[in-house]
């Protein structure tokens, strides 16, 4: 029991850093109904950036987080501004394309600054683990959970009392008709990616505390859309969701079913299980489907 | 006269919402039947149950003595059920010649192999069903526009087209959804003469939704009025213009001609 | 090279650095400076290109010097392909000096079409086979089974304590990499350590699964904790596994092969003591020298970081740097017994086959274990030493040795 | 070979024929021809190298027609491009190989065996749509390498498995010549098949489905059917490139194969121009040949900079990421929207409209 | 209050849609445009609010002024906070959002947000229908019903100057007749100039104050209502029918060619 317990809370708090990286995924998704693929440079740029700014310019922690927000969030304005500007109005696989791009240029810009070797964060959660009993929990992944729980309660209430829910939606459902309304395309885009930037940055720090950062950092990219795809492209709940429920299906699978059918299924499992959902619920768990009348 | 449709006791819902309340109503062979009925009356969802998109939750649709209620949409088609949409749902980027090829798309053959190969039999169906293909162009006066994609064309005349599509089918039995949307007075006219000429000359029953009364009156033999999901009426223009409870749910007083 | 690609018109430029030579030869390098494993790839790359720079500098090789025509995969194959052709086609290389499983693996078949020799970073147990399928590669140290057989010799005589010991091996499936030496220890161990080391079951963790703790856990809960581990992977992951175990509290001694040794596995920054403490005590098998360590061999190295105005404290310069700078020295002394019968453009694939495999107990001044080759063993050594951190740093505890004293 | 444009001639019967012709114009036909018939003699006054890299650029090619028959016609997103060629590159390796079968009966079985799985990953497109679907073919990706790296007894593991050059009678296709032309004719089969395919019924279907499968299927179009059929072609085609990388390369493992792949491949037709059979070429030619480029360019900034590898290596991805940028930002239509532009600016010339 | 000189669009560098059209909309009247279908009334429109340029189009000729200002060029977003809005035409509802939601994306640029409950009610009081559908997913409604959530976002947007582009299309006459009183009422009780493009001529011009007909990307005629009422070709074109052909269009026998004024 206490080992079943400890794999659905190691699951839930792992889950809690692939739900905010997936919460990027769904912004982006909700504005522009594509898929960023360049989110895992996002979230490693922002590592990066925190890294240095505590590491080289010896700033405080606290104040060098808000730094990277705020870098981040400008980081995520001006690929806007160049990048997916231009293509408010292309099918939406091209814009998937543009990110395929930038992942690579982001990817190279950082490698061209940062190199290739591990570097190690600086110590902000004590490493030593949390024991309750038989269970264990690393203080990372602790507040992870916290602050995945802060970022779905401010960015419910955003969409809820603010125009730009609204906007967003309606933009990524029809650009011409949201421009005839009078809603400006390109500064939902701007502020879209403006977010996304940033809780990407959150993940990044985050991250970056528990396995050091490197260039293979970027690719949480790709192990986290399962999980968007599972929660549904549009929901935030559904990202967090989803986020926990992978989580938690990947731990028990590594506790139970890895030792009876041999390893490597922990990574396979999300993909298998997603696809089997979705052939129950086409738009994954939470999310809204293609509406097509005749 | 043969009944080619038999409508038996439909009803459709979608959450606690009757879009259909049991309807019934036939439809003779070689007739210009009518649906009408205000905004979100249920004449849409009608067509849709018809054409296999809504599956009823209670009654039978008989086509030719069948029951068609099991069948795919795909195999509805394949009875000689065409059907032009509403909204219009053309194939956007592709010409108006592939459009209406497409209409065929069930009384061509070749598969993916004779397709690819295309030399020899594929080719010969495509001509072969090209030549029929231009009797529809012909018919609706699409000559000029016949290579252009159709969403660049303007709405009226996609409007033609999705009709022109329907036609291609070679069907025995027609749906027009609001054919004459968004045309003017002429424009209409020549729709109405478009819709007589496919009864007189192809003998191609159809079945038609349009707000237009006077289009509606002067065009069809047979009507079904349809409020709220509940059949109020049902008969010839004549019956139907004098039935009181039309008369209050969609003509109006002094609309009535 | 039979691709018949030597009278085409692109040559590449000629002449490396220094001046007063009479001729080149061409060795092809396919490397990965910035792909999955540019963290080790790259200083690799740096080492073997540096000491083309010198030798070239100190005047080539009896006069000759080498052009190392080089490009960064980023470890993608399809790209390592395209490379190889524009070596073999473009440039018509006499040897290529290549990099990881996946792209040695991928031209292993042309290679031997194209008769070019190979040496790569990779050091799997099959491409010692002098036959059809891998004949034209060499490895220049030991091979990953053969490190793995030395480990658990080893074991045998260094463990203290009660035997039959219970050892683990972690690594992921299908990885060609880090699957390579697994059955190779299984079997050893079932002929030669019967009673003595228990191979219990395997610990399997994908590269890319960021937090191995469950699995650990998981693997505790049915197995209980093994004495010893051998593991094989990069760097990244295996210090995750590492620190993971450590959290759980485990006393397993984890012993890594070949690229979990070296320095990057703790990562830098003045912020890594918990990575010290984590990784205190893991173990590695040690093919190549460390640049601080006192040894004949680090002359040159030291000498030509000085004229380029590096030192051994720059964080590139690292263990994988000399082992890019060692593989690249063993082709310069095929070069020169090639020389001996042979004008430097006469020197082709087959030349230099032939020369490879006349080297015999080559001296590489302490850098790595000497080396020999011939016809029928494409395996340089299998000698090695074992490291172990304490407190950061790499510690030699056991010097070289292998697994042919054992039998 | 006889040139299969040159069949076509004289074969019209009736007007509708000659206006459906492949290529309407004279003169249209007439270029493809020269350009067909340069790239059968380019051997003749190229190097080893050229030919090489024109190979590799034909099985990208073929690959990339394959994934656009999905993705660009049929509007069924896939990210399990590498995943289709493993199984394509496999089955050869495992008939010709362990079986010894003959190349020739290896190659097509590639295809159908890629076809039936391509077939099987397809059948969720019924409910799946979009990106939803895309993460379907993603998940293939990866079960498929999985699969294939765990089931060693078959596919060797991680060491992967040996091939031969096919080989006709006692000549055998190991020079780089006779592999390019072998390639070059299968491109060449490749192309007509879609061309043709995409003006008959079953390619105009693949289209319906692709723009609105509602009033498809009240044209009479089976879409399970036909989509399942789209997967199933489309991996077929995959799979015959799969099976050609493989006898090029003369090996196969997994890592050949990695998602990386897929995601050059949908590069490929995004830059050639979705839903256009000249594009993937363009596309696949473009995507093959940037990273050489880059390379070049590379070469020749070291001169100047020669301590600077590591730092140019990053910049080449940088530049990589950003032409494919600024290839979607000035031109979103693709290759081939860029070559029909040009063509219709000469056409009207010098009116412009 | 809104002057169009001259203005020529062009689609995709290369389809001229419309040619030296020059058209004025008096504060607070009704102007009414007619033509045939692909004359280029929705292209006008789209000029004017600036969504043209999404399509590919652009203005090559011509200057467009609202309240002295040249609104050429300028973003639609910004065209709507100047008080100029328009409807659409084929509805374009925002499928995924809710009725509600729909209507108020339509006072998206308002200032004056606390009103906006009441104008929401104004709505299902113009359209009962639209209120028992509110928590409904647009997408899920039928073309009518869409349509009146459509003329909706633009009663929310209380525009100085409102735009419709076939506001009866798929609409059942009684509610066509409401719609246009409705459309009457804004124009008098609010003082909204309204441009509306109409297929439906007789009802357009039964509350216009002037009308223009288009054909072929030119203005053919304008002037007030009595004077395009009294003209036979007009009438011919737009007005339906000949009276004592009413109910008999059995008895059309020949093809009565469209009559083109170009
Ligand atoms: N996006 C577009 N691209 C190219 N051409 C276009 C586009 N939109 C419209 N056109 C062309 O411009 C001309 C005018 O079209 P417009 O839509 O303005 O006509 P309309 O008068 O509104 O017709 P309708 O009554 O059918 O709506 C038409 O010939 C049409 O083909
Ligand atoms: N798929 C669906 N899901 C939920 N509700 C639906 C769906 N289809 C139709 N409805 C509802 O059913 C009712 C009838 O719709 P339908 O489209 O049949 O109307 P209609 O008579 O065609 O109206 P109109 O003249 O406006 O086109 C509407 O209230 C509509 O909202
Ligand atoms: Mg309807
Ligand atoms: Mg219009």
């Amino acid at each position: 029991m206490g080992f079943l317990l400890q794999m659905i809370i190691t699951g839930v708090v792992v889950g809690s850093i692939y739900a905010l990286v997936a919460l990027g995924f769904v912004l982006i998704y909700r504005a522009s109904g594509a898929l960023n693929l360049a989110n895992g440079e996002f979230v490693l740029i922002g590592s990066y950036i925190c890294l240095t700014l505590v590491a080289v310019y010896q700033i405080p922690f606290i104040f060098a987080f808000l730094l990277t927000l705020v870098f981040n969030v400008l980081l995520g304005m001006i690929v806007e501004r160049v990048v997916l500007r231009p293509l408010i109005n292309a099918p939406t696989i091209s814009v998937i394309m543009a990110t395929i791009g930038l992942s690579s240029l982001l990817a190279g810009f950082a490698h061209m600054i940062w190199g290739y070797q591990t570097q190690s964060y600086p110590p902000v959660f004590p490493s030593t683990p949390i024991r309750m009993g038989e269970i264990i929990i690393s203080p990372v992944y602790l507040w992870s959970f916290i602050i995945v729980i802060i970022m779905l309660i401010l960015f419910g209430l955003l969409f809820k009392y603010s125009k730009l829910g609204l906007a967003m939606r309606a933009v990524a459902d029809d650009q011409m008709a949201a421009s005839s309304v009078g809603i400006s395309v390109k500064n939902v885009y701007l502020i879209t990616w403006g977010f996304a930037s940033l809780v990407a940055a959150v993940g990044g720090v985050l991250l970056g505390n528990i396995n050091g950062v490197d260039a293979t950092m970027a690719t949480i990219g790709l192990t986290v859309l399962p999980v968007v795809i599972l929660g549904g492209l549009d929901s935030i709940l559904g990202a967090i969701v989803a986020g926990f429920l992978v989580g938690i299906i990947q731990n028990l699978t590594a506790g139970y079913l890895e030792p009876i059918l041999g390893g490597g299924l922990k990574e396979v499992i999300p993909f298998i299980i997603v696809t089997l959902i979705l052939m129950i619920k086409p738009h994954g768990l939470f999310g809204k489907g293609g509406i097509e009348r005749v | 006269m043969n009944k080619i449709m038999e409508i038996k006791n439909i009803s459709l819902q979608f959450g606690g919402v009757k879009a259909l309340n049991d309807v019934s109503f036939h439809i003779n062979e070689g007739e210009i039947f009518s649906i009408i009925g205000p905004n979100g009356a249920g004449k849409t969802s009608m067509l849709n149950c018809i054409s296999g998109l809504y599956k009823p939750s209670e009654g039978e649709i008989h086509y030719k003595g069948k029951n068609i209620l099991p069948m795919k949409p795909h195999q509805r088609t394949k009875l000689g059920i065409a059907r032009a949409f509403q909204n219009i749902a053309l194939f956007g980027s592709m010409s108006v010649l592939d459009n209406l090829k497409l209409g065929r798309h069930t009384l061509m053959k070749s598969g993916f192999i004779k397709s690819g190969i295309y030399w020899g039999a594929a080719e010969k169906e495509e001509v072969q069903h090209r030549r029929k293909v231009e009797e529809v162009i012909d018919f609706l006066q699409l000559q000029d526009i016949r290579h252009t994609p159709v969403d660049k064309l303007p709405y009226g005349l996609q409007k033609r087209v999705e009709v022109g599509r329907a036609l291609a089918l070679d069907p025995e039995l027609i749906l027009l959804d609001e054919p004459m949307a968004g045309m003017n007075a002429s424009e209409k006219e020549e729709m109405s003469r478009f819709i007589l000429d496919m009864l007189e000359l192809k003998n191609i029953t159809v079945v038609l939704i349009e707000h237009d009364l006077e289009v509606v009156m002067g065009l069809s033999n047979h009507l079904v009025v349809l409020d709220f999901g509940k059949q109020i009426g049902f008969g010839t223009p004549k019956e139907v213009q004098q039935n009181p409870d039309v008369i209050k749910a969609y003509i109006g007083e002094e609309l009535t001609i | 090279a039979c691709g018949g690609g030597g009278s085409e018109s692109t040559v590449g430029d000629d002449g490396g650095g220094g001046g007063g030579s009479n001729g080149v030869v061409k060795i092809g390098g396919i490397f990965d400076e910035t792909g999955a494993t540019g963290d080790v790839g790259a200083p690799y790359a740096d080492g073997a290109r540096s000491y083309v720079e010198y030798i070239n500098s100190q005047g080539g090789i009896d006069g000759v010097n080498i052009e190392l025509i080089s490009e960064d995969y980023a470890y993608d194959i399809s790209r390592a392909q395209q490379i190889y052709q524009s070596l073999r086609d473009r440039h018509d290389v006499s040897a290529i000096i290549g990099w990881g499983t996946g792209d040695t693996e991928a031209l292993r078949s042309q290679i031997i079409a194209d008769q070019i020799p190979y040496f790569s970073g990779s050091l799997s147990e099959n491409l010692k086979d002098t036959g059809s399928e891998s004949g034209f590669n060499y490895l220049v140290a030991a091979s990953y089974s053969d490190q793995g057989r030395a480990v658990l010799e080893w074991i045998r005589e260094n463990h203290e304590g009660d035997f039959p010991v219970t050892l683990a091996l972690v690594y992921e499936k299908g990885n060609p990499f880090s699957e390579s030496p697994m059955q190779d220890i299984k079997d050893y161990a079932a002929e030669q350590m019967d009673g003595e080391i228990e191979i219990v079951n395997d610990i399997l963790i994908e590269l890319s699964d960021n937090d191995p703790l469950t699995t650990l856990q998981a693997y505790e809960r049915n197995q209980g904790q093994p004495d010893y581990a051998i593991t094989q992977y990069t760097w990244g992951q295996t210090r995750n596994v590492v620190r993971d175990a450590h959290n759980l509290e485990w006393n397993t001694q984890f012993i890594g092969l070949n690229w979990a040794g070296g320095e990057g596995i703790v990562p830098s920054g003045a912020d890594n003591q918990q990575w010290v403490e984590a990784l205190d005590g893991f173990m590695a098998t040690i093919t190549h020298a460390f640049p601080y360590e006192d040894l004949p061999g680090m002359e040159p190295i030291l000498q030509y970081l000085e004229s380029k105005g590096r030192s051994i404290e720059d964080d590139d310069v690292n263990q994988k740097f000399v082992q890019g700078w060692v593989t690249m020295s063993i082709f310069g002394e095929a070069i020169r017994i090639a020389l001996e019968d042979y004008s430097p453009d006469e020197i082709d694939g087959v030349v230099m086959k032939e020369a490879i495999e006349q080297i015999d107990d080559l001296d590489l001044g302490g850098l790595a274990a000497n080396v020999s080759f011939s016809p029928d063993n494409h395996a340089g050594t299998d000698r090695l030493r074992l490291g172990q951190l304490r407190d950061g740093q790499w510690e030699i505890i056991q010097d070289y040795f292998g697994i042919s004293d054992y039998q | 070979m006889r040139n299969p444009f040159v069949m076509e001639c004289g074969n019209y019967k009736t007007n509708y024929s000659k206006d459906m012709h492949l290529f309407r114009i004279p003169r249209v036909k007439l270029r493809i021809f020269i350009i067909v018939l340069l790239l059968f003699l380019l051997p003749l006054f190229t190097s080893n190298y050229v030919i090489g890299l024109a190979t590799l650029c034909a099985i990208a090619s073929i690959g990339a027609i394959g994934l656009n028959i999905l993705t660009g016609f049929t509007g069924q997103i896939s990210v399990g491009v590498g995943a289709f060629l493993a199984i394509g590159g496999y089955t050869s390796a495992i008939l010709t190989s362990i079986l010894g079968w003959s190349f020739w009966i290896s190659l097509p079985l590639a295809g159908l065996v890629t076809a039936i799985v391509g077939g099987i990953f397809g059948i969720p497109s019924l409910r799946l749509k979009g990106l939803y679907l895309a993460i379907a073919t993603l998940a293939a990706q990866f079960i498929v390498l999985w699969a294939i790296g765990r089931f060693s007894g078959l596919t060797g593991g991680g060491e992967g498995m040996v091939l031969q050059r096919p080989s006709i009678g006692s000549f055998t296709f190991s020079s780089q010549t006779s592999y390019y032309y072998l390639c070059l004719v299968i491109l060449l089969l490749v192309t007509i098949y879609t061309l043709n395919l995409f003006r008959a019924k079953t390619g105009r279907a693949f289209l319906a489905v692709h723009h609105r499968d509602v009033a498809a299927q009240i044209m009479g179009i089976h879409l399970l059917k036909y989509k399942v059929v789209a997967f199933a072609l489309s991996s077929f085609i995959v799979g015959i490139g799969g099976a050609l990388l493989a006898h090029y390369t003369m090996i196969v493992t997994v890592e050949l194969y990695s998602i990386d792949v897929s995601i050059q491949y949908l590069a490929m037709i995004l830059v050639g121009g979705l839903g256009s059979v000249f594009g993937s070429i363009l596309g696949a030619i473009f995507i093959t040949l940037l990273p050489v480029a880059l390379g070049y360019m590379i070469e020749f900034l070291t001169v100047y900079m020669p301590n600077a590898y590591s730092l140019l290596n990053s910049f080449q991805e940088f530049v990589f990421g950003l032409v494919i940028i600024l290839f979607l930002i000035f031109e979103p239509g693709g290759l081939i929207h860029i070559w029909n532009n040009i063509k219709t600016y000469l056409r009207l010339w010098p009116f412009s409209y | 209050m809104l002057r169009i000189n001259n203005v020529e669009v062009v689609y995709n560098k290369s389809i001229l849609a419309i040619r030296g059209v020059s058209l004025e909309v008096p504060d607070g009247k009704i102007v009414a445009l007619l033509g045939s279908n692909g004359a280029g009334k929705s292209t006008t429109l789209k000029a004017i609010s600036g969504l043209l340029k999404q399509e590919g189009g652009a203005i090559t000729e011509g200057t467009i002024e609202f309240e002295k200002e040249q609104i050429h060029g300028m973003d639609p977003d910004k065209i709507v906070e100047k008080g100029i809005f328009q409807c659409i035409e084929g509805r374009r509802v925002f499928t995924h959002l809710t009725v509600e939601e729909n209507l108020l994306t339509g006072a998206y640029t308002r200032k004056d947000r606390k009103n906006i409950p009441d104008d929401i009610e104004r709505v299902y009081h113009y359209f009962p229908k639209l209120k028992m559908l509110r928590k409904k997913l647009s997408g899920l409604l039928s073309g009518g019903e869409q349509q009146m959530l459509a003329i909706g976002r633009g009663i929310m947007a209380r525009p100085k100057i409102l735009l419709l582009d076939e506001p009866s299309l798929g609409i059942a006459p009684l509610l066509v007749k409401e719609i246009f009183e409705n459309i009457k009422q804004i124009n008098t009780e609010e003082g909204t100039s309204i441009l509306v493009v109409e297929q439906n001529a007789n009802i357009a011009l039964s509350i216009a104050d002037y009308a223009y007909v288009l054909e072929n990307g030119r203005i053919v005629m304008q002037g007030s209502v009595d004077k395009l009422l009294s003209d036979e070709s007009v009438k011919a074109a737009y007005l339906g029918f000949d009276k004592k052909e009413k109910g008999d269009i059995r008895e059309v026998k020949s093809y009565k060619k469209i009559k083109r004024f170009v």
